[in-house]
């Protein structure tokens, strides 16, 4: 692993307070995903990956923005691993760099229809931009 | 091994169920370590009270360890966990006392470890001779 | 916070020894000076109004007390507690070593005691009188005319200072308002300061601090954790025999032992360094093993619940080990 | 009993409903919700990232205004609750954000999650009590067959809300047995609605909601109650056979105080 | 003062090649107490032996050094030697000159002044050696057995067998245990009750065996060898000596819908009742819960339909009292319960099931007589999801499931998966694992066979979420292999739930001051040496109760603590190892200090009088070691801050001695 691959990989385990290492394989957590036939990468693949420095592939991977924040992986597994906090810190360390945000103001327009809260709307600039 | 003139006394307390066996067995080995190296057989590292090691240190020991089995190995099931816990704080207060650290040590060794036991006492006794004589604990009340 | 009066603490003595809860009182009376005070039984009300005292000298820590008083007496004794001497009260009750039915606790709340040294700082010796007022405490001396006042900042002992905690842990009513445990007292600031020294530079001050001791053996005789029927120190069979000032190892190794005896066990009381006539701060080696402890097996106070395990008599598998101390602290 | 009340953005706008009839409700049993002055938007979904502190700074605000004022903090929305409760976990379990929050808005009392959060649901269970509810009923609403729908934010992470068994809830089960009507347990209750993804692609949202009011058909249920806006838009939104309705809005009908909204 | 001898051995060249033996004699002739020095080719032939008892003799010896070779090897010899020429065993001390001297130093002066250094440390130790002897106490020659499943049975057979007398408490009303509600047992798929019954009519017909059924074990004192217990028979209101079990009452007991727990809930059973047909002992129970006369005071049917007058509605607890030489613990284990894992909608379908339920829908003895139909609505399943791993492996949630595996789950649900599509072919079986553990004779060929021969399908993969949708289970579940996610409709979902130690392990352990590790599951002496025995002496682990265990390694853990049990009644004494702790009362704080580090609980303390210098007496709690269980480790002697705890044999002053010795 090169040496910038391994401060992101040291960045994201911190950052999201998650150890990859206490993953079982067991693959609970993709079993239980709501997401799952939307995303590339799943939630067991997000911690073996991320174990592993895979990061590129999981950062360039539109499965980043799929996860539903459910926690249902998080209260699921086995071992405390806590799946939907890695996925989080994988969007975050992309959307954090300049102009990476996934969502932009100009975008909203058209897509709401006034009945949408906008609860919907905050929720989705905090997944979706910095 | 380096020449050096002065040789520093080692006392080492071992258990008699792994690390006394273990120095045994570093005996049938012919594996050689400093003959600076006495033995003192208990039963069990929990047998050590840490008075032992202050004797020890007062009557003019330079260095002393304590070898038991391994965690989880004890003969006597637990007495390892507490000779672990009492050496830890007894050598942190007499590093706060600014005694040298290196002096005092706690290692596991098993009956079938006679090439670790023999390893230990070389490193630990290099170790100490290179603080050379102790004078810390003799002197601790008597100010020059 | 109301300050606890004399008044208080004498209507509540008298009252509970004439209705027969109790049969006699440990409170203080007075020594040779206003703050020399000794602690000391009462029997009668009258004993009480006459020579009860209870002012800003009143630190002797009483649970140690309890141990001998309490045998051979009939019924109960009152006492006296503070927040501290409640820690080690409870302590002694899970060594067994105070029938908890033979006394009746009244805890007193505590603003920190008064160290007469830190006053004789202040106000240089020759102190002859010594009155607790409002505004501080009035000291006369026998040089001066008008008397000093020393406020009661000033003169608060350093243990008070970084008290860990003001409520008691035990009692069986209290006088004064309930406290609070003080987790933020910073008491192992001066052991942190030591353990950034170098070792040399720990050595001299050890080598500085432990050369002034006499061998008085007050820290011990005071401690309530040193209640052993027979102590080791005069124990010809312990290998550590020594009961007066000699050459020999035992003696340098007098205060390790102790500490490491009393270790697990140590509420923190501090009363080693307030009877040490040669201003010893002994309380830093005892606090440098609860520091230790709390560091390597988790926060651990003695005292805090009676029957708790001690660390020292308890362990993990898990545990860091001896040399791991060191790493530990990236040193 | 008084407590602090965090309303959220929507339900000032689009989910009045929720807001409203949570005020009569508490009204009629004994609860003075007093609404924090100045809220902010909390953000709406709290992100778990350790190094974020920015974003918890308006649910702090919030618990530190409930704080001193020595009261519990409330709120009826499933995201604000989520948001503000694992904000209030963070502040008093990890130092780093704890510091770097207080050195942010340099309080004069550093805030340590201090503060009693409920939802509105464990207010009534907790400190009113279902009795007091059912006894308070004067319309019950016998025969009707309700299913309640959870969703996400309510339960889990489970480590930090701690309302109730995340796999098998019983909180609104019970509210709704209180108000006379009889509980439906349907098994898609506790799963995501497909929440904010709505914005980016309605059609993943949609297939979510409709496996869940179609099991919610299937099991029977009359109507769903929610206390989550976006929950009911996603399930209204695709075409749910089964009336959604907030579970305020279901308690004022049964406490009586649905017409004067 | 001590008289002397010291023995300085040459073992040929081995020691006497680097040290110089004749010098070192020399030189330790000079220590004090010393009066006899001397030094041969080989102390521990008979030459050599025979020049240690003459000295004994001819110099009045008290004690005896040999510089030798290890203690771990000639101690025991010299020992003997000594006591042959009448001196105390215990008066003996070896300087090991050889493994730890002249085997690891080439230099002769270092190795010559090495050895006088060591000798000289025994010498000052022995000044100090008091003579020991071993305790001796007498043993009483019965067994108890504390459960009575395969575990206990088997142990209590093999016990008996040998001749002695052995109980088993039961506390439910039979024995027979988990294994007794088994279908067919891996890997052989024989049919556990053809192969457990006719063990348990041994039982029941043993002449050396007692069985307390429907009793439990309420205290236990005393010590190895000594045991008295209190044993509580609780009240089952049918007298056990009369009752034939013929089953007259059941017919006719009007309460007829109590849940019969033999079948997990299933079914439901009678208020009185005899659990199944083989019960041991074959005795009717009233349940008290539920029986109409306990509760109501009208009914006696059974009383009226019972022949032999069996029937006793006032009988009360009975409690004796016994004494044991051993006890045996094999209290087995339970599943656990599923309240905490409903995604799996255990809770909320009755189509899901643990797997026992599922031994027990399987079973010819069962509910449904053997013939699988889903218990919501009777139909025939088609689909059959297992699902491996519930509860256990599992680290994240204390209160959820277990931190270790189970076990015994992978072997079983390849049983059942196997069993079901070998008696349904129409059906779809799933088995969704993280791994398949097989390590067993015969175990990975099995698990194979339901594969490869019986086409089961393992999935790499958990499930994830089970739906109830109308009569189908919508089991939502990841394949790995595949990288996939699984929705399968199945008609019945079988959950491998971990398994724990039985509830009443804690307080059993309390009793017997055994240990037990986080799991309360019971630790044994020695986790690969002494795998059968606790570290308290006399109490022996059988089965479950030690760790999860199938049937072949619980049988063979219950004969060898069987073999253990009979290695301890077969001596008429216990002698102990002499050099235990010993508590000086008249300094002993009672401060339980000791008390808490011992691990064999060894340690008690009593309230006793002591005069005090002032002719006043006073009672002072003070500790007492009980040499029979003390193993002489020495952790008490620390522990004590006061110094009254001293260990025999390895004295502080002893030690201290040593140390100034070699420190000289």
């Amino acid at each position: 692993m090169d040496n910038k691959n391994s401060n992101l990989q040291a960045e994201i385990v911190r950052m999201s307070g998650v150890n990859p290492r206490k993953c079982m394989r067991c693959g609970k957590c993709s079993a239980t995903c709501p997401a799952y036939d939307e995303m590339e990468y799943h939630p067991h693949q997000f911690v073996y990956m991320v174990e592993n420095g895979e990061l590129e592939p999981l950062m360039k991977s539109k499965s980043i923005y799929k996860c539903l924040t459910c926690f249902a992986c998080v209260d699921r597994c086995p071992r405390g691993v806590e799946p939907a906090k890695l996925v989080e810190a994988v969007r975050l360390a992309v959307i954090r760099q300049q102009g990476k945000n996934h969502l932009k103001p100009e975008d909203i327009p058209p897509i709401v229809d006034e009945d949408l809260p906008q609860q919907a709307i905050v929720t989705a600039f905090r997944k979706y931009a910095k | 091994m380096q020449v050096n003139e002065y040789k520093p006394l080692i006392v080492a307390f071992c258990c008699n169920w792994c690390s006394y066996a273990g120095a045994d067995l570093a005996g049938n080995n012919r594996l050689s370590y400093p003959d600076n190296v006495k033995i003192i057989r208990v039963p069990c590292s929990c047998r050590v009270n840490p008075m032992f090691v202050l004797r020890a240190f007062q009557r003019g020991a330079d260095g002393v360890i304590l070898c038991g089995c391994h965690p989880g190995d004890c003969h006597y099931t637990s007495g390892n966990y507490y000779t672990r816990r009492r050496m830890a704080l007894l050598f942190s207060m007499l590093d706060y006392l600014g005694i040298e650290r290196e002096r005092t040590r706690v290692e596991w060794c098993s009956a079938a470890e006679g090439a670790k036991f023999a390893q230990t006492m070389n490193e630990f006794t290099e170790a100490v001779a290179a603080l050379g004589e102790n004078k810390r604990l003799e002197d601790l009340r008597c100010k020059e | 916070m109301q300050r606890i009066t004399r008044e208080m603490l004498t209507s509540k003595a008298i009252s509970l020894l004439n209705d027969g809860t109790v049969s006699a009182v440990l409170g203080w009376r007075e020594g040779e000076f206003s703050y020399d005070l000794t602690p000391s039984l009462f029997y009668t009300a009258e004993d009480i109004e006459q020579n009860f005292v209870f002012n800003d000298f009143c630190g002797a820590n009483f649970s140690k007390y309890l141990v001998t008083k309490t045998l051979g007496i009939e019924g109960k004794i009152l006492a006296f507690l503070k927040p501290c001497d409640t820690y080690s009260f409870n302590q002694l009750l899970t060594e067994h070593r105070i029938d908890r039915s033979k006394v009746y606790v009244v805890g007193i709340s505590c603003d920190g005691m008064a160290d007469i040294s830190k006053i004789r700082a202040i106000t240089g010796d020759g102190i002859s009188s010594i009155s607790c007022e409002p505004d501080g405490l009035k000291v006369q001396t026998i040089y001066d005319d008008e008397p000093k006042t020393v406020s009661y900042e000033d003169a608060m002992a350093e243990r008070c200072i970084c008290c860990k905690s003001k409520k008691h842990v035990c009692y069986d009513e209290l006088i004064g308002e309930e406290g609070e445990e003080n987790p933020d007292c910073n008491r192992f600031g001066k052991v942190a300061e030591l353990e950034a020294m170098t070792p040399d530079e720990r050595f001299a001050f050890w080598r500085g601090e432990l050369s002034r001791c006499i061998r008085c053996n007050a820290c011990r005789d005071v401690c309530p954790a040193c209640t052993c029927e027979k102590c080791v120190f005069n124990n010809p069979n312990s290998g550590a025999e020594n009961k007066a000032p000699a050459t020999s190892f035992e003696e340098q190794m007098f205060h390790i032992i102790r500490a490491f005896h009393v270790a697990g066990r140590c509420t923190d009381c501090g009363e080693c360094s307030r009877v040490c006539p040669q201003h010893i701060p002994l309380h830093l080696l005892n606090r440098k093993f609860i520091k230790d402890i709390n560091t390597f097996y988790g926060e651990y106070q003695a005292g805090k619940e009676v029957g708790s395990r001690a660390p020292l008599v308890d362990y993990t598998t898990g545990d860091l080990e001896p040399g791991q101390v060191f790493e530990r602290e990236g040193m | 009993m008084k407590v602090s009340y965090f309303p959220g953005c929507t339900l000032k706008t689009h989910a009045k409903d929720l807001d409203t009839y949570a005020r009569k409700c508490a009204e009629i049993l004994g609860i003075t919700l007093e609404e924090i002055e100045e809220w902010q938007c909390c953000g709406g979904a709290f992100t778990t990232a350790k190094n974020e502190s920015a974003t918890k700074l308006s649910s702090v605000r919030a618990l530190k205004a409930a704080k001193d004022k020595g009261q519990a903090l409330v709120t009826v929305c499933s995201a604000c609750h989520n948001v503000i409760k694992q904000t209030n976990y963070t502040m008093a379990t990890d130092a780093e954000v704890r510091m770097k929050v207080n050195n942010y808005m340099a309080p004069e009392e550093p805030y340590a999650g201090e503060t009693q959060v409920y939802h509105y649901l464990e207010l009534i269970r907790d400190v009113v009590g279902f009795d007091k509810v059912r006894e308070k009923v004067v319309n019950p609403l016998k025969g009707q067959k309700i299913g309640a729908y959870y969703g996400c934010l309510l339960l889990r992470p489970n480590s930090v809300m701690k309302m109730d068994d995340p796999e098998n809830p019983q909180i609104i089960e019970d509210l709704i047995r209180a108000l006379g009507a009889t509980p439906v347990v349907y098994p898609y209750r506790n799963e995501c609605c497909g929440g904010y993804t709505v914005i980016e692609d309605p059609e993943f949202a949609g297939r979510k909601s409709k496996i869940i009011t179609e099991s919610a058909k299937g099991h029977g249920v009359d109507r769903l109650v929610t206390a989550c806006p976006l929950c009911k838009y996603n399930l209204v939104k695709n075409g749910s056979e089964v009336p959604v309705v907030y579970f305020t809005e279901l308690m004022a009908e049964a406490l009586g105080v649905k017409e004067m909204a | 003062m001590q008289r002397i001898g010291v023995f300085v051995c040459w073992c040929g060249t081995n020691i006497a090649g680097t040290v110089d033996v004749k010098r070192v004699a020399e030189a330790l002739k000079n220590e004090p107490g010393v009066v006899y020095s001397d030094n041969y080719q080989y102390m521990c032939s008979q030459a050599g032996q025979d020049m240690i008892k003459n000295a004994i003799h001819e110099y009045k010896l008290t004690g005896v050094v040999v510089c030798s070779c290890s203690p771990r090897m000639h101690e025991t010899t010299f020992r003997k030697t000594a006591a042959a020429a009448g001196l105390n065993p215990y008066m003996v001390e070896i300087a090991n000159i050889r493994e730890q001297c002249s085997w690891v130093h080439k230099d002769m002066e270092a190795g010559t002044e090495k050895a006088i250094i060591l000798g000289r440390a025994a010498i000052a130790k022995l000044n100090l050696n008091t003579p020991l002897t071993a305790g001796e106490t007498p043993v009483t020659k019965r067994a108890l057995v504390i459960g009575g499943g395969i575990a206990g049975i088997q142990t209590a057979l093999d016990i008996a067998d040998a001749g002695f007398k052995v109980d088993i408490v039961e506390k439910k009303p039979t024995i027979g245990g988990k294994m007794a509600q088994l279908d067919k047992t891996f890997p052989t798929l024989d049919c556990a009750a053809c192969i457990l019954t006719p063990k348990m009519v041994d039982v029941g017909q043993h002449e050396n065996i007692r069985i307390f059924s429907y009793s439990e074990v309420t205290d236990v004192k005393g010590f190895v060898g000594n045991f008295d217990v209190t044993i509580k028979r609780k009240a089952r209101f049918v007298k056990e000596d009369v009752c034939t079990g013929c089953g007259l009452c059941m017919e006719k007991c009007p309460m007829k819908k109590v849940p019969n727990e033999f079948n997990l809930g299933l079914d439901n059973r009678t208020a009185i009742y005899i659990p199944f047909a083989q019960a041991v002992p074959k005795v009717a129970t009233i349940d008290p819960n539920y029986c109409i006369m306990k509760k109501t005071g009208k009914c006696g049917l059974c009383s009226t339909v019972c022949t032999v007058g069996a029937i006793d509605y006032n009988q009360q607890d009975e409690i004796i009292e016994e004494k044991y030489g051993a006890i045996v613990v094999a209290t087995g284990f339970n599943p656990i319960s599923m309240d905490k894992f409903d995604e799996y909608a255990y809770s909320q379908s009755k189509d899901v099931v643990t797997s026992l339920e599922f031994e027990r829908l399987m079973n010819a003895a069962g509910p449904t007589q053997g013939t699988l139909l889903r218990p919501s609505d009777g139909k025939h399943p088609h689909t059959l999801v297992f699902v491996q791993c519930v509860g256990s492996r599992c680290e994240a949630c204390a209160e959820k499931g277990k931190e270790y595996c189970s076990k015994i789950c992978c072997m079983y649900t390849a049983k059942h998966a196997m069993l079901v599509r070998d008696k349904y072919p129409d059906t779809e079986v799933y088995v969704f694992y993280i791994d398949v553990r097989t390590p067993g004779k015969n175990f990975d060929e099995f698990y194979r066979r339901a594969v490869e021969e019986y086409g089961v399908h393992y999935i790499k993969g958990m499930v994830g979420k089970v739906a109830p949708e109308g009569d189908k289970l919508m089991v939502q579940a990841s394949d790995l292999l595949d990288n996939k996610q699984l929705h399968i409709a199945a008609d019945m979902v079988i959950l491998a739930a971990a398994i724990e130690p039985d509830e009443s392990a804690r307080s059993l352990a309390t009793m017997l001051t055994a240990s037990m590790d986080t799991n309360d599951f019971f630790t044994e002496a020695h986790p690969k040496l002494r795998p059968v025995e606790s570290p308290t002496a006399g109490i022996y682990l059988s089965g479950a109760c030690q760790g999860p265990k199938d049937i072949p390694d619980t049988v063979a853990q219950a004969g060898a603590a069987a073999s253990k049990v009979i290695g301890l009644l077969v001596k008429d004494k216990l002698t102990g190892n002499p050099c235990v702790a010993e508590s000086n009362e008249l300094m002993c704080n009672g401060c339980s200090a000791c008390e808490k580090v011992c691990p064999y609980g060894a340690i008690t303390y009593v309230d006793k009088e002591f005069r005090m210098p002032d002719r006043t007496t006073r009672v002072r709690r003070v500790a007492q070691v009980n040499p029979a269980v003390c193993q002489g480790c020495g952790a008490c002697t620390v522990a004590c801050p006061s110094g009254a705890m001293d260990l025999k044999g390895f004295a502080t002053s002893q030690i201290m001695a040593e140390v100034d010795a070699i420190c000289k």
